[in-house]
């Protein structure tokens, strides 16, 4: 079966983005699909390159980029959303005259439309937020 | 995309106080490009954001209220308002935005949008749906 | 020696104003702000727990967070205040401390 | 045709439970997750609208949320289940949609 | 800093479900080296924090609770919690951590730090504080 | 009289940044000193450069560093929440190995003391969050 996610808050913050991790692990364990991962609101923040957390605690930028890298994930931070919030690729950097960017390897920019087509195209959308 | 699916957004925050009802408004108004079968759900604090008269001067935010009239334009012509919800706000029909669409089936007759429905018929129709987003 | 309590969750989503309420002693105040602004709501199912704090409890509300959610003053509970943010400086001055309740 | 209704957030804290079990048609299954698990609690004031909606609902518990919280199985409703992320899986899957209460 | 002033942390938020309630312990440790005149109070799920026997392996999120029981070496040694939200939640003083410290006014010995006590005595604890901090 | 200012949500997502800066104006205006404004926990994202607002809203990060220029304020992120979040100034960026910073100007980055220190030394602290 195939899932889509939408992931609503920042990483340590809340527990959705490591509920979402776990369920994501499970079901790929067990042998479905992952459409996609949008990451929207303050779940944007999930795809920020500079944390540097505790080194007693997990690494929750770094497990997505493994866990993308590994099953071929498709990671979406929305780019509304990243505006307000600061997060930015090269491009967006560009765009919006910033002189640096910040996002993790293995997520991409893109619009919302990506979330509604997740809901669309997955079997079951599943929603992690505060 | 050949699909065609009935897509609910269900709104249960009040504006303002934090962005969720604003930005679960962007995903519609982009959702109404995907030409699916949309309808909206109003429950608890979410029924607020419909409260008419909304001014925002005085906390410098952006008042997006007045979006909520454009929904008809973008084809989101169901608006489910929880009755129950209403009701234990000291609120009525008459206390929100005045919501409509034009039926191009029956010659652009102008409709109301918002549906007041109990909290048994909104679970009928919840279950009705392929997709619940929530924000 | 009084408390300034400020409030800014609605009382039909979460706890906060109860537990405001159940722990400001009489002569407190109580400033509704943000979201809390909806507890200053009359006919409202928890309406009545502001009403009875009343004896004891004076209670505000921040105009600019009342009218961005199209709450005109006639829809409050009679005796509540509407501040500006120079009136809840005052109210902060004006008590020995403040409680933010989130 | 059923419904996976989650809910994260703890009912002495906010109001999603109740907005849950008012919307979940019988039939429906609800897992709790997250600040949710203390929805699977016996002998709190919330405990009650659990127990109610029994008959026609069938109520699950994330296991890892709960030993977190340091809740023993013993401390919960009686006819509460308790499933790991696998099951949380399987639940997604034997139920036509999920709405995420939130 | 000269000043010695009553200051009180106070916890309304359950463990792990948000960060809060960590980053919170966080300021209560680093505030320890201040010399003040501190306490700590634990209101409606904010006593979740406290209960024992919490495992977070599955979780995959740190355990921090052990760190309640270091607050008394912190010298952290007034814990109040609210027997009205005790009551609410089903929970008795024995479902939560024993915590202790060395009363060095008494040859060190033992003693509990937390104290259960009614809303209207906390409300009178909470109005001799001279800062009450929120998170 | 002297104010002591907490902020623990992020701008945009959250009012409490708006209503803090509200509340800070109406102090200044009216003759009162700020001590410190101190940004924990989501609070830390107030202080990143990498915002880019739609044009018809406020711009929050800029609006914090127009008014710590204007009244000299003290500006203070929290070094372990902008660890776990991603807030970096050139030093932290260093020291946690990554390539670059986002911090806004007017900002700076320090411990928890801070913030224990604006309670004692205020005549109040106010704090605003969720």
């Amino acid at each position: 079966m195939k899932f889509g996610i939408q992931i609503n808050e920042g990483p340590y913050t809340h527990e959705a983005s490591d509920t979402a991790y776990h369920f994501i692990k499970a079901a790929l364990d067990n042998g479905h699909e992952i459409f996609r991962i949008f990451f929207y609101h303050d779940g944007v923040h999930n795809g920020t390159r500079l944390t540097a957390p505790p080194q007693d605690d997990r690494n929750i930028v770094n497990r997505w980029t493994e866990l993308a890298e590994k099953h071929d994930l498709d990671l979406v931070v929305c780019v509304a959303a990243a505006q307000r919030r600061g997060i930015a690729d090269a491009d967006e950097a560009k765009r919006n005259g910033k002189d640096t960017d910040n996002i993790a390897p293995g997520f991409r920019i893109s619009g919302l439309g990506q979330l509604i087509e997740a809901g669309i195209q997955s079997d079951r959308l599943l929603v992690f937020g505060d | 995309m050949s699909v065609t699916k009935k897509l609910m957004y269900i709104n249960r925050r009040a504006p303002y106080g934090t962005i969720y009802a604003w930005e679960s408004l962007e995903v519609v108004l982009i959702g109404a490009a995907f030409e699916q079968d949309v309808s909206m759900a109003f429950i608890d604090d979410g029924i607020y954001q419909l409260l008419k008269g909304q001014d925002t001067n005085d906390i410098g935010m952006k008042n997006f209220s007045p979006t909520y009239s454009a929904l008809g334009d973008f084809e989101v012509t169901q608006i489910f308002v929880e009755k129950e919800s209403l009701e234990a706000r000291g609120l009525a029909l008459d206390d929100l935005m005045h919501l409509t669409y034009e039926d191009e089936d029956e010659d652009y007759a102008e409709k109301d949008s918002i549906k007041v429905v109990s909290s048994s018929e909104l679970a009928d129709i919840m279950e009705q749906q392929d997709v619940l987003y929530n924000f | 020696m009084a408390t300034l309590h400020t409030v800014n969750k609605s009382p039909t989503d979460r706890n906060t104003l109860e537990a405001c309420l159940r722990l400001a002693k009489g002569g407190s105040s109580v400033l509704m702000i943000e979201d809390g602004v909806y507890g200053a709501l009359k006919g409202t199912q928890k309406s009545g727990i502001v009403e009875d704090a009343m004896k004891d409890i004076k209670f505000y509300v921040l105009g600019g967070d009342l009218k961005a959610r199209g709450i005109e003053e006639n829809k409050l509970i009679d005796g509540v205040n509407v501040v500006d943010y120079a009136g809840f400086v005052n109210l902060a001055t004006e008590n020995d401390r403040v409680q933010s309740w989130l």
